[in-house]
């Protein structure tokens, strides 16, 4: 059923009792062209390009619980492609540009926000990083700019400037990032790849991998019974590791818990996102009112979904130092997600040594704004068994080559990316 | 979290740095490439008990072993790392 | 030829100012006295030589060196643990400055002189307590922490070494703080933050309590 | 202006001090109330029936609970820096001068014209939204999402920095019981008896949980006797600490929990140096949750009238507020205990219109009541509300068996039933569990040391509540190793529950679940049509229970009916996952004490208030404030400052405050040969009385810090680091010794805040030390030759380090002292080297110095780069295994295309270097494939009078000579460079060594 204003009136006449399925509930056939584990935004966006893009529409989404409830039901909603280094730039700019046309390639509304994005700098030396960062974007053709002191002060002028201990210097600004609606995104992936024939297939988890006789993967075993499959595509960010190791492989990644918190409604205050250069915090607005906002990933290894008083902390002092005006609005919600924090900081999409078996891991901080990247380029590569152009540099092996993709320069220590 | 330094007692997380996955031991001189690179790389990334380094950073700076379950979070016990206490060596 | 003078100034000399603080009407909730001019020398035992490192500290101090979390006082000096293998000589007046030190701990132990290093203050009161619980995550109920419990812990993500000494004829407890020299300042106004509704009285002192 | 009487204020009763009036605004209006009301018992004591307007349609909307489970009843509270949104009128205790304003609504409460959004009410169903205002694609931005954005939200925030302050606190305990009704005092009395240390939260500024409205004889006493004889026993013994006002919203891992504690808000303003509110850490050996239950609406059309309320919250307005809601009341109930309403209501003179009770058997008892007051029993469920703005007017009731029926009254009070608090014991994902017999989750999984007690478990009886409460808390102290004796139990009799289950009653007009959120039982069906059946999924769709009440009165109902449409039972359905915290707190808060330049502790040099005597300009580095230079009377920038400080130093003498520079002492027999391992070069070969340049890798390969090392004596390295880095490089060289390295003989301490450092540069250097260092001591170029390092006397006694090492590349030395003497130090080489010009100088010229001499920092060490890169590559030993040698190798860090360090100067002297541009082969136009690195670092050098830098460029060792482009579009400054050697000062070194 096509969504617009019109169908939404006549459906008012009719009590909207007309109403369909917002994606199909099927049950798992006996094989499909490919698997897709993981029915978040990424396994989602793979399965709708394959179709729509590639023609391959005997495709199947295998999600353990609901879909959307990992990372894509659990972030902070921001997008951007203000990436510094090469590989990164121009998959996020990709990413980017899928955004912008998100709602109408899906016929869902996403609510993708362009507010615009902001990281804060407070020294000198941050100044010069953001300048080699937006440079890097201006070159490969992204939209940044470089905002002295007077131009923060006159988009933001209740960021503390008077009595903070790192008095913000000015910002990098990226106008075309922003926010979507995190939750819409899944849906409309769903809507969408249903609509072209996907199979979304809930409540079913994967326990282990068919093999023949070379090794290669012909199917999965799941919990609703044996799915073959001439290929397989992992995208299960924050069980990256569990479902590799079903293969038998290891790999460059640790989970680490993120949290999140969200502030009772308010009425519009925070034009954009917003990032603090001297500490823990990033936040966003959301159109019902809510501040949205989260810091830094826990530190240690988890895979509790919670978070822990001390980066709460941390976190609130963070937003209080740059905004004073957030002391009496309370937080209403926290929560965490588990993310998958690669060895470098960024991801990895790539065929993996078992034959059948596709990779998308890796995620970091990332996951979210790659979405609808992440989605083309691994159906990309579980279509033509090659890298996109824009994924070349995702490769598993550049750890093993020294090719890391390495933003924040913090080497292979997981938790400090 | 709280974790019990066994020489301090009982601390809170914000006296403690995490480091990762206690299991792999740093190759000898000499070993090869492919040794070094799954020592620094490669992670079993273990969803239930596992071993870890932790640096008592804001106490008594010693660095400990802590078995913890990364699905609960439960700590099960702490051990000092192997050159801790070397005065005692021998003695 | 220009002449000299070498005068050691505290790290607190700006920011404490004697006198009165925060609430007034009442006797101060809390005492905040600096210690100024000590010795306080690091020993770290060397490998395998916990029994040698022990005899040598008996024959300085007449005590055993402490290897749990205590604060041992001896005439002239106090033994703060700070972690494995290794305390604080804390002390006054050179005799265990570091040179003498060195000397008796030569076989058995590194050295290291941290007396500019640290600020040290002591903390009393009625409501030091209630005080110290804004900035330590530490449990200082008379039962968990006895008079001569030493601990190594940090506030405000501040490395500190904290005991308590003995308490006061009149009952209070007393509380000491090493805190690093270049924190100092910065810290010690988050402790007046933390007192000022008891009421504080700022002092500071040449003689170790 | 005297406001209106209290008309809804009862005669007499109450637990309200009538001695102590107040006066209180809302919406500009002048009001009355009594010391112990709440804002909404003085709004009710008022007659006060329309508080705010829902979220979405703009109802108007009463009063629904007494608690902080409240959604409807939000106001803002206060005014200008202090307007607090969102408010509850339900918790906000009343104080005199209190004001609160209806949020929302535009122009008035009344007459609120977004109220015309009820008339898109068919079309604004749930998840409306993302089927439309997709096109065209730019209206979304443009047009749709300002429009939804100003809509939505509640309350306005204030908009300015909050003027109060917060602080946080660490209290520790064996026993922490969460709620002082029956269950949490049984449980304080138990656990304190036993000798635990207890701690009691209480959410309420009044002790007694239930029993202050509900009353009840314990141990032969009224409630409130036992009430306060408990409270005083439980004063008078030696460890517990009772604290009102104060909610435990949440635990954390290893039995930490979060409280708030609300120090002032029942004042207007906080009273001098004391804080607004206090966030508490409570570590906990055991934790007794007594939070009680909360009532549930029954969801029918028009349940959201002003005047309907629950009827717990209803007769504890009268009982404990004297305060009516109504004058005539009904009830609609599916259990026996909303039949208390109705006594308590009796009991205050209150009339009763009707019970409505959905439950086949009323008691003999209930019936009797009925009849001896006069008013009709209907068995059946109330299915809608006939009223407004004014409140209820009428109430239509199904009947069972089919028939209808009416009643007028002036409120209605509904019971569906009690859900306990299961937020605390499921915030660790434990799932609550369905018991049957209250149709209600009851805790499971509850997080290791917790246990729940009294109505919060599931136990409505007041005998049960308090034998549960007892039996816990004396548990709790007992595994928590205390074995004292807690006596016996207060006993009280049990009332009999029974319930029908009864969530939703088909109706005409809008029958809502989520209040707040304006989520309707049709929404409910729409989202099940359209396959949001996962509870996760209904919640997220519709947006059911996300609001500011947490869901406290909406979820169960929700998933109910939820369960209904899908042919599911309740169990089967599942609740969505508990999430702290409790109740909203406040941001503040959290931050406590670390805002504005608390935000983070200040590090001072051992200079620094010289330093500010002399004007110096600040800068941070880390905690750091450093000195960046010292502006004089008539320069016009800094960089005229900067430039005549290089000068002096170069021409003359300087001095720096280097007291940042990470120090640690470094002991043992195998201090050599540690430092051979966590170092590329080697250190057991220098002598005793040197100092070398040392580079520490990541095992990664990749260059990790650097810093001069200076052997003192056999046994015993003075090791420095960089200001950034300090600590880590303690932490990583102590992983080095107590893991990696565990049997080499080797000490660490950090010596960082012992020294006070000062770099000593300029060919008068020399000179200078001579003034200030002991005569005896030779500084000659042979008896302290480059890379020296000794200890020396000062004259006048004091001992110092001294080390002959230059990062400016001039003739230097590097001077230590203990720290107390740093101020004493940069006062006398300003004395004695008046004669010499000396110049002291900030980190800004430190800066150009080593940019001139080619030496890398920071910028350059930015975690990518290898030896090799920095230009260092030869450094590396071949001769011995070290930290980072194996990973170094391998391909893509060694091929011949990295980006390495060169030096960068403008072809036309006049043109500026920045920071960040980007280098792009000459006339090329600039793109992805040319871009071949970036300006790392730049000074404009007064030496050689120009801008200069150095980058990282592509083979930049070998186009040395060759003219490139900076390209940078953020500046709009683009300029041809020539590539160079990074050395542009004294290449040779003649001068740091002469």
């Amino acid at each position: 059923m096509k969504y617009s204003i019109f169908s939404l009136a006549r459906a008012a006449f009719s009590g909207h009792k007309n109403w369909q399925r917002t994606w199909r509930d099927a049950s798992p056939k006996s094989h499909y062209d490919v698997v897709i584990i993981g029915g978040g935004g990424h396994g989602l966006a793979t399965a709708w390009f394959l179709a729509s893009e590639y023609g391959i529409r005997n495709v199947a989404v295998l999600e353990k619980g609901w879909i959307g409830s990992g990372n894509a039901g659990r972030n902070t909603t921001i997008i951007r492609s203000n990436y510094g280094l090469p590989g990164n730039t121009g998959f996020y700019e990709l990413s980017m540009k899928l955004w912008e046309r998100m709602e109408q390639d899906l016929n869902y509304n996403t609510m993708v926000s362009q507010r615009g994005v902001i990281n804060l700098y407070h020294s000198d030396a941050q100044r010069d990083a953001y300048a080699r960062r937006g440079n890097t974007m201006r070159i490969n053709g992204i939209d940044a700019e470089l905002l002295d002191l007077t131009a923060v002060r006159k988009m933001m002028p209740f960021l503390n400037f008077d009595n903070a201990r790192f008095p913000v210097q000015g910002g990098l600004l990226q106008r075309r990032g922003g926010t979507a609606r995190h939750d819409a995104v899944v849906w409309g992936y769903a809507h969408a790849a249903s609509a072209l024939g996907v199979d979304i297939i809930q409540n079913c988890e994967v326990t282990g991998f068919i093999r023949d006789g070379s090794g290669k993967v012909t199917g999965v075993e799941t919990s609703r019974g044996r799915i073959g499959a001439a290929k397989v595509g992992m995208a299960v960010a924050g069980s990256s590791s569990r479902v590799a190791a079903m293969a038998g492989m290891r790999l460059p990644i640790e989970s680490h818990v993120l949290q999140a918190f969200v502030s009772e409604a308010i009425k519009p205050l925070i034009p954009n996102v917003m990032t603090f250069g001297a500490g823990h915090f990033y936040v966003s607005q959301s159109d019902k009112g809510g501040l949205v906002f989260g810091g830094d990933i826990d530190g240690y290894n988890s895979y509790a979904q919670r978070g822990n008083l001390p980066v709460m902390e941390d976190v609130c002092e963070g937003g209080m130092a740059l905004m004073p005006m957030i002391g009496r609005i309370r937080l209403l919600r926290q929560w965490g997600g588990i993310m998958d924090m690669s060895m470098d900081g960024s991801p990895i999409i790539d065929k993996t040594p078992v034959d059948g078996l596709y990779l998308n891991a890796g995620w970091c901080y990332g996951g979210f704004k790659a979405t609808p990247g992440s989605g083309l380029v691994f159906a990309h590569l579980l279509a033509r068994d090659e890298p996109h152009k824009e994924a070349t540099r995702f490769r598993l092996d550049r750890f093993r080559r020294g090719a890391m993709i390495d933003e924040k320069g913090q080497g292979a220590q997981p938790n400090l990316h | 979290m709280r974790i019990v330094c066994p020489f301090c007692g009982e601390r809170e997380l914000g006296e403690f740095t995490y480091l990762g996955d206690a299991r792999p031991v740093r190759p000898a001189a000499g070993s090869s490439e492919d040794e070094v690179f799954d020592y620094v790389y490669l992670r079993d990334n273990v969803a239930g008990p596992m071993s870890e380094y932790w640096y008592h950073g804001g106490g008594c700076r010693a660095w400990l072993k802590v078995a913890r379950n990364t699905l609960t979070h439960e700590i099960s016990s702490v051990e000092p790392a192997a050159g801790v206490g070397a005065a005692k060596v021998g003695a | 030829m220009a002449e000299f003078s070498w005068i050691a100034r505290s790290p607190l000399e700006h920011a404490l100012v004697v006198g009165a603080h925060g609430a007034r009407g009442t006797e101060a909730g809390v005492w905040l006295t600096e210690i100024r001019n000590f010795d306080l020398i690091q020993v770290m035992a060397r490998r395998g030589k916990t029994a040698e490192l022990a005899k040598a500290a008996q024959a300085r101090f007449g005590v055993a060196a402490p290897e749990t979390p205590k604060a041992v006082r001896v005439p002239d000096a106090t033994l703060i643990w700070s972690g494995p293998d290794q305390f604080l000589v804390l002390s006054n007046a050179g005799k265990h400055a570091i040179e003498p030190l060195s000397q008796a701990f030569s076989q058995s132990a590194s050295l290291s002189d941290q007396s500019h290093a640290r600020v040290l203050i002591s903390v009393s009161g009625e409501k030091a307590r209630s005080m110290l619980a804004k900035l330590s995550s530490l449990d200082l109920h008379p039962a968990a922490f006895p008079v001569g419990t030493a601990a190594a812990t940090s506030v405000d993500h501040t490395s500190i070494n904290l005991w308590r000494g003995n308490d006061w004829p009149d009952g209070q407890a007393v509380f000491n703080l090493l805190v690093f020299a270049t924190f100092a300042g910065s810290l010690w106004h988050t402790m007046l933050d933390a007192a000022a509704e008891y009421g504080v009285d700022i002092r500071h002192s040449e003689e170790l309590a | 202006m005297v406001g209106p009487a209290q008309t809804h204020r009862l005669e007499s009763g109450g637990l309200i001090d009538r001695a102590a009036p107040l006066s209180f605004r809302f919406d500009g209006k002048s009001f009355a109330g009594f010391q112990g009301d709440t804002l909404a018992s003085a709004l009710i004591a008022n007659g006060v029936k329309l508080i705010g307007r829902s979220f979405k349609y703009h109802r108007p909307r009463g009063i629904l609970t007494a608690g902080s489970e409240e959604p409807n009843a939000l106001v803002e509270l206060r005014s200008g820096a202090r307007r607090e949104p969102n408010t509850k009128a339900t918790t906000a205790e009343l104080y005199d001068g209190l004001e609160a304003a209806s949020q929302n609504r535009w122009p008035s409460l009344r007459h609120d014209l977004m109220a015309v959004n009820q008339l898109f009410a068919p079309i604004f169903v749930a998840g409306f939204y993302y089927k439309t205002f997709m096109w065209p694609a730019k209206f979304w931005e443009a047009v749709y999402e300002p429009a939804i954005r100003r809509a939505a939200g509640l309350g306005r925030a204030a908009g300015v920095a909050d003027p109060d302050h917060y602080d946080k606190a660490w209290a520790h305990c064996d026993v922490l019981i969460a709620g002082s009704g029956p269950a949490g005092l049984a449980a304080a009395l138990a656990a304190g008896r036993s000798g635990a240390r207890v701690i009691l939260c209480e959410e309420d500024f009044a002790f007694g949980g239930r029993l202050l409205a509900d009353g009840g004889t314990i141990d032969s006493l009224p409630a409130a006797e036992w009430i306060s004889r408990t409270l005083a026993e439980l004063a008078a013994l030696p460890d517990i600490r009772i604290m009102n006002r104060t909610t435990l919203f949440g635990v954390y891992d290893g039995g930490t929990y979060g409280a708030i504690e609300r120090v002032n808000d029942h004042l207007p303003s906080p009273p001098e140096h004391q804080v607004r509110q206090r966030l508490w850490r409570i570590v906990a050996r055991r934790c007794v949750v007594a939070a009680g239950a909360i009532e549930r609406p029954i969801v029918f059309a028009g349940n959201d009238t002003p005047g309907v309320m629950m009827a717990s919250a209803m007769r504890t307005y009268v009982a404990r507020y004297a305060a009516a809601p109504a004058k005539r009341i009904a009830l609609s109930t599916n259990n026996a205990d909303g039949w208390r309403t109705v006594e308590t209501a009796l009991a205050a003179g209150l009339q009763i219109a009707a019970v409505v009770d959905a439950r086949p058997d009323v008691s003999a008892a209930h019936r009797a009541l009925a009849a001896k007051a006069g008013f009709p029993v209907l068995s059946g469920s109330v299915n809608g509300v006939e009223g407004g703005k004014a409140g209820v007017r009428k109430i239509a009731i199904s009947l069972t068996g089919g028939a209808r029926a009416e009643v007028e009254a002036d409120g209605l009070a509904v019971s569906g039933g009690w859900n306990p608090a299961v937020g605390l014991t499921s915030y660790h994902r434990g799932r609550p569990k369905w018991q049957d017999d209250i149709a209600a989750f009851v805790p499971d999984g509850a997080p290791p040391g917790m246990m729940a007690a009294g109505a919060a478990n599931g136990a409505f009886g007041l005998g049960d509540c308090l034998r549960q409460g007892f039996a816990a808390g004396a548990a709790a102290a007992q595994s928590a190793g205390r074995s004292g004796n807690a006596g016996t139990p207060p006993v009280a009799d049990d009332e009999a529950f029974s319930l029908t289950s009864l969530w939703h009653v088909a109706g005409k007009g809008k029958a809502f679940v989520d209040y707040q959120h304006d989520v309707t039982a049709s929404d409910i069906e729409l989202a099940q049509r359209e396959g949001f059946e996962s509870v996760e999924h209904l919640k997220r769709y519709t947006t059911l229970g996300m609001a500011t009440d947490q869901g406290k009165t909406s979820n169960v109902a929700g998933l109910a009916i939820m369960a209904t449409l899908s042919g599911k039972s309740i169990p089967e359905t599942g609740t969505t996952i508990y999430r702290p915290p409790y109740v909203p707190v406040a941001i503040g808060a959290f931050a406590g004490h670390h805002r504005d330049e608390n935000f983070h502790a200040t590090r001072l040099t051992p200079s620094h208030h010289w330093a500010a005597e002399q004007g110096a300009v600040f800068v941070d580095t880390g905690l750091w404030k450093r000195a960046q230079w010292y502006p004089r009377a008539g320069e016009k920038d800094w960089l005229e400052s900067v430039t005549r400080e290089v000068k002096a130093v170069r021409s003359g003498v300087g001095f720096c405050d280097v007291s940042t520079l990470g120090k640690i002492d470094v002991h043992g027999p195998d201090a050599g040969a540690f430092l051979d391992r966590v170092y590329i070069n080697t250190f057991s070969s220098l002598a005793v009385g040197k100092a070398r340049y040392g580079l520490m890798l990541r095992e990664d390969g990749i260059v990790y810090d650097d810093g001069t090392t200076s052997r003192l004596a056999e046994d015993h390295y003075f090791l420095t680091t960089t200001t950034a880095k300090a600590g880590l490089v303690m932490q990583h060289l102590e992983f080095c010794r107590q893991v990696l390295f565990p049997e080499l003989d080797v000490q660490l301490t950090s010596v960082s805040d012992q020294w006070a450092q000062f770099s000593i540069a300029g060919p008068r250097t020399r000179d200078l030390l001579r003034e200030i260092v002991d005569p005896a001591e030779d500084l000659s170029n042979e008896g302290f030759p480059f890379m020296g390092a000794r200890e020396v006397s000062l004259r006048g006694g004091t001992r110092a380090r001294l080390f002959r090492i230059s990062f400016s590349g001039e003739m230097a030395f590097e001077i230590s002292v203990p720290a107390r003497y740093g101020d004493a130090l940069v006062r006398n080489l300003m004395l004695a080297g008046k004669p010499f010009g000396v110049t002291p100088y900030g980190t800004e010229a430190l800066g150009v110095m080593r940019i001139e001499k080619g030496h890398v920092a920071g910028p350059e060490l930015n975690g990518t780069t290898t030896a090799a890169d920095l230009g260092l590559g030869k450094m590396m030993s071949t001769k011995k295994d070290f930290i980072g040698r194996v990973m170094a190798g391998r391909e893509a860090l060694v091929a011949p295309d990295r980006q390495v360090v060169v030096g960068i100067k403008p072809t036309d002297k006049a043109s500026r270097l920045r920071s960040g541009a980007h280098i792009i082969p000459k006339d090329k136009t600039p793109g992805p494939d040319n871009d071949q690195g970036y300006v790392t670092s730049v000074c404009f050098s007064p030496t050689l009078d120009q801008w200069i830098g150095l980058g990282l460029v592509e083979c930049g060792r070998e186009r040395i000579g060759e003219i490139v482009h900076t390209h940078d579009p953020l500046r709009g400054e683009d300029y041809d460079v020539e590539l160079c050697s990074p050395v542009f000062y004294d290449p040779d070194g003649g001068r740091q060594r002469g």
